[in-house]
């Protein structure tokens, strides 16, 4: 009984769910009325006709008042989700997510806390260059008190989203432009924060992915299985607090490891899982662990470019012969 | 400010028994401090005793305020209990934040002291979310946001204003204009006279008031609290006042012209009331003592507990980052 | 505004020139991408072209511009080569960024256009910057930053002013109020009636004018520019306008009201230049096909040589990152 | 001929030397001029005065405008050094460094170029809780665009600082509040971006830090010789680009690598450091390389918590006691 819908769908679906589920679920950010057409990709759509323009608020474009505003209302008993509407603006209310929406319980000795969803969209393929198309989740996940998800299917999204407005502190919710409209079977089953999912079995290495970077790992996978080269696809999911637990399980049983992610490779999280994995099953690698990541540059416009600057199927693939092959 | 409600006797008499409470504590603190007994960056606040007292007398437990590191006056005039806030100071486990937050981040929302923040501006937006909680109450609760006249030239003072505004939020802004900003006179960092002009770009009420004075603070405060009692939207408070300690406790205090100081002198709200509540025989000079002595005595309370408590346990590096303990 | 500088016949006639070339230029870009033979997010500024124009007339080449995703107009207005520009948004190495920067980071620092940013509100504290560096150089060099109805709400535009203000810079802050942000009306994101009015905000002097006036226009920003010249400081311009194809290249307009669309169109200042300059004589139909079709010869040279072009090598990923190459 | 200075005066002189040698250097920031005194550590001092305040502004409390302003000044041809006076006020021009300073160079396709630098202070040690202590490089090692630099002595502060301003890319330059008033010799050489430097010379394993862990690890070095073990300390001096030949010329002889930083551990740029050791130096390790970083939690305020939360002597000779032992 799981019907078919694209992550747009399922997003706007869990918040429709929350919003009828608790009262104290609120939303804002710009676009996000219906009066504005229910945000730019439609992912607030009917939410301000069903539940009244007091819950779902059309922001100026103020993005720290709209966190500010969503740190106060949480505060206040309330579980806003606010949208900034892409990744890289991100950087303007920056102070508010990480100097309080993060801090504000660990500084109150857990008097208060901020049970806020900051949604934002990302990711390279439109030609949108260097201003609108960044990963930037390390930042959030070297940042103690905020969590950070990005889901790659419908079914995630949905399940995500709805744990994500139900926990009590702060998580970032990251969705991928490319991957909006790509349609997936919703159980509407929750999605615990924290677990990461195998997202298909292997035996010779374990691709540990989120967000589009799952798609190309699976694609990859595939084009290798015809190669005899048995691949892992581990979907992390919840970026911070990682699932230690299962991507441990799934290289300990496969003996090696290829972290990728569409963010820049040098200081990205996959430096962080990759330094576990090491640390943790030294001795049982057939390889250390590697990783794969955007190019050291801004993302570049010019669609040669935009393409060559973040993995791909074709790119994992290579990546995991170079490692296997040794 | 002529039509301003004024406070009667009894009230005027509360703004001087929490003014007197807010001074007694701040020469408290310092006095542990030069001693040695409390170490911890402080922002005093002695002079400015006038302005949260004289708004707080028409604040309910359950109204929110958000303060800045320089803040602990707003804090004792909301109500804030004196034992958690010492042994807060102090670090250890028994202070409202269990020794986590320290001075610049005094938390305790039973009292409605909601947030306090060290990133200078970032009061306003909180309180403005505040403000839209409030309103979604519906429960005629309101929201004050702190902060000072430096404070008016950064981004964030714009971007919740004109919200506050938009969405007819029941926020009080108080601007307390010290003159200075750290070591920058205010003309240095201010490109107008008076910040309470700015409430004109969100056309919103912006009334500039002696902030030392219990009458005009008391009026100001009372007509932009009913207002956003009554849904009719926020009000930009300017609040003339000065800060005698400097910025950071310790410094040179070199930057500060002696006239200004001197003049300002003359104008501490705080001995001046003193003398009114006499020449008004509103309270007796013995009355009065009697305040000064029981507040001591509250204050040694405080003081003595939070000495004597313990420091939390490192563990407690584990705990309050998030709901769940850190594995 | 009645005391404001005319532009002569000749001027009128360089500015409907800068406009013509503006909107033909648009109109050519939106059937490249119709075609698919043009593909990025594109901000049309069709009905802003009047703004840009009016302006620039009284810009020199070593002025600075900063604008934004919406800002071909500002460009090309300012002289910005057509050559480079279509190779840019084409992607290809003989774009002015080599292809790495495309429609919304578009510069051309010998035509003063130093930074074309994305982000909303960016292009005011960068423009602000410039004119600090314009100031230092003694050579009366003023710097434009252009942004939008939507922008003023953000709070680098409140810092940008107020130090522009304090420290007496040539700037001159062009908001092109196009009534929208996005699918934001102007009221439903903004405080105030006209955003000119903020400027007292920083003792600044604001003026709102129809943008699609070409009187009104020039002479605003000529008495801002002359002013900037002069060492008089800041000045902010409220350009009433429209954008008649939306915010983005595709969208429904469904936000868009019917009569406020049809009152805009009557409204639109470039058939309104083209039927005075015959009226006044000061063009014949004639000499304006002429200059129509001078104009679509160049487009056509600029978008042929674009489509011609080769793309840049992906070692360009290592190039420009820093000063020197990426190992 | 090298004069013993504390870093606020081995940094001033940078700016004397700096601001005589280059009309076009300038200077910007919060209570920077000496009317406000020189900065609220008087780093600053004497600027002013000397060079005038058309040079050297003191600014209003505006981050955004701050930065936006030395962008500006730089495109226009100047060199302006910005200050940003406590790091985590950094997260408020965010978008100014990250989306505009690190991208202008590769987005103009290198017409333009943004030569700034942005000092800030930071560091725990004096009780000013979790808005005013926290080390934030791996959000900026992670963007490229711009280099950052974290000076361990005056030497170097003097030398990095000269290097830095000359640099024509944006630098990020990280000063330490508790080493500020340590004396030491000043040769007023420059020191070159992306250059570590051996501190001190050991055979069992190699310490990589920077910033006030040096002085950290060389005290544990001390501690450790006396235990029979023999520890390498390398100054990493620039944190990006990172000096990946030294580091690993380094671990490549003592076999064991530990990189120590008072961030925040996880996600950390130990984490990039690790992995590059891990991955280069396969097969030649005793053991994978490990980290030392502060405990994943905002900077407390309560001087027990202060202590146990960022790496000190102690707890990095245990670390490498764990690491040479086994
Ligand atoms: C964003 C930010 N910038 C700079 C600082 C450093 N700082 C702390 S207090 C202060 C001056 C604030 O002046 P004002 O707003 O007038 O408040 P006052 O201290 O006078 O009460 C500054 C610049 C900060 N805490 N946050
Ligand atoms: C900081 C930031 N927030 C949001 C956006 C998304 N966005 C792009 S254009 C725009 C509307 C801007 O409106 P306005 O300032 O009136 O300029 P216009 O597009 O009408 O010319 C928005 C919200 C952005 N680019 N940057
Ligand atoms: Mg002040
Ligand atoms: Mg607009």
């Amino acid at each position: 009984m799981s019907e078919q819908l694209t992550i747009v769908q399922a997003v706007n679906l869990a918040l429709h769910d929350a919003m009828e589920a608790d009262p104290k679920v609120l939303i804002l950010g710009e676009e996000v009325a219906d009066k504005q057409e229910g945000g730019v990709m439609g992912v607030t759509k009917g939410l301000s006709t069903k539940y009244g323009t007091d819950r779902v608020k059309a922001t100026p474009i103020s993005e720290q008042a709209i966190i500010g505003a969503a740190i106060g209302a949480s505060v206040g008993g309330y579980r806003p989700v606010a949208e900034i509407m892409l990744m890289n603006f991100i950087a303007v209310p920056m102070d508010m997510i990480t100097n309080h929406a993060a801090k504000l319980r660990f500084m109150s000795g857990g008097q208060t806390n901020v049970p806020i969803v900051i949604r934002t969209m990302t990711g390279v393929g439109f030609s949108t260059g260097g201003q609108h198309s960044d990963y930037l989740e390390a930042w959030f996940a070297h940042t103690p008190g905020i969590k950070v998800v990005a889901p790659s299917n419908p079914d995630d999204a949905y399940g995500l989203m709805r744990s994500a407005i139900e926990d009590d502190d702060p998580v970032l919710f990251i969705e991928n432009l490319p991957l909006y409209w790509t349609p997936g079977p919703v159980t509407k089953e929750k999605v615990p924060l924290g677990k990461a999912k195998v997202s298909l079995e292997g035996k010779d290495i374990s691709i540990i992915a989120h967000s589009r970077m799952v798609t190309e790992s699976l694609a990859a996978a595939k084009t290798l299985a015809g190669e005899g080269i048995s691949v892992e696809v581990v979907d992390l999911r919840t970026i911070s607090p990682w699932d230690r637990a299962a991507v441990l399980k799934s290289v300990g049983k496969t003996g090696n490891a290829l972290v990728v992610h569409e963010a820049v490779k040098q200081f990205g999280i996959g430096a962080e899982i990759a330094s576990v994995v090491n640390e943790e099953l030294w001795g049982k690698l057939k390889a250390p662990a590697q990783r794969l990541g955007a190019a050291f540059s801004p993302v570049p416009f010019s669609k040669p470019l935009e393409t060559a600057f973040a993995p791909t199927a074709a790119t994992i693939a290579d990546a995991v012969r170079g490692i296997v092959k040794k | 400010m002529s039509n301003y409600p004024r406070p009667t006797a009894q009230t005027l008499l509360e703004i001087y028994k929490k003014a007197t409470l807010i001074k007694q504590n701040d020469e408290r603190i310092i006095k542990q401090m030069m001693a040695g007994k409390l170490v911890m960056p402080y922002y005093s606040a002695r002079g400015q005793e006038i302005i949260p007292s004289a708004i707080s007398v028409s604040l309910e437990d359950d109204d929110y305020i958000c303060t800045i590191y320089r803040g602990i006056h707003d804090m004792l005039a909301k109500g804030f209990p004196l034992g958690e806030m010492w042994a807060e100071l102090a670090g250890k486990k028994t202070g409202t934040c269990k020794g986590k937050g320290g001075p610049m981040h005094l938390t305790c929302p039973s009292k409605g002291m909601m947030v306090t923040t060290g990133i200078v501006g970032s009061s306003m937006p909180i309180a403005t979310g505040l403000g839209w909680a409030a309103k979604l109450d519906g429960k005629k609760r309101v929201s004050v946001a702190n902060f000072g006249d430096g404070a008016s030239n950064i981004g964030a003072f714009h971007e919740s204003l004109n919200m506050a505004s938009l969405w007819k939020l029941p926020v009080i802004f108080v601007c307390q204009n010290n003159r200075y900003a750290e070591h920058t006179t205010y003309a240095e960092g201010t490109s107008i006279d008076q910040i309470s002009k700015r409430a004109a770009a969100y056309s919103m009420p912006g009334v500039t008031v002696n902030g030392n004075d219990p009458d005009e603070m008391y009026g100001a405060a009372k007509v932009a609290i009913e207002r956003a009692r009554a849904g009719e939207g926020p009000t930009l408070i300017e609040a003339m006042t000065f800060r005698f300690n400097g910025h950071l406790l310790g410094e040179s205090g070199h930057y500060m012209d002696k006239d200004v100081y001197a003049k300002a002198q003359a104008d501490d709200g705080f001995p001046k009331l003193r003398a009114r509540l006499i020449a008004e025989k509103i309270a007796s000079e013995a009355d009065i003592v009697a305040i000064e002595q029981a507040i001591d005595k509250e204050i040694d309370a405080a003081l003595e507990a939070a000495m004597a408590a313990d420091f939390p346990d490192v563990s407690e590096l584990k705990r309050d980052v998030f709901a769940e303990e850190i594995a």
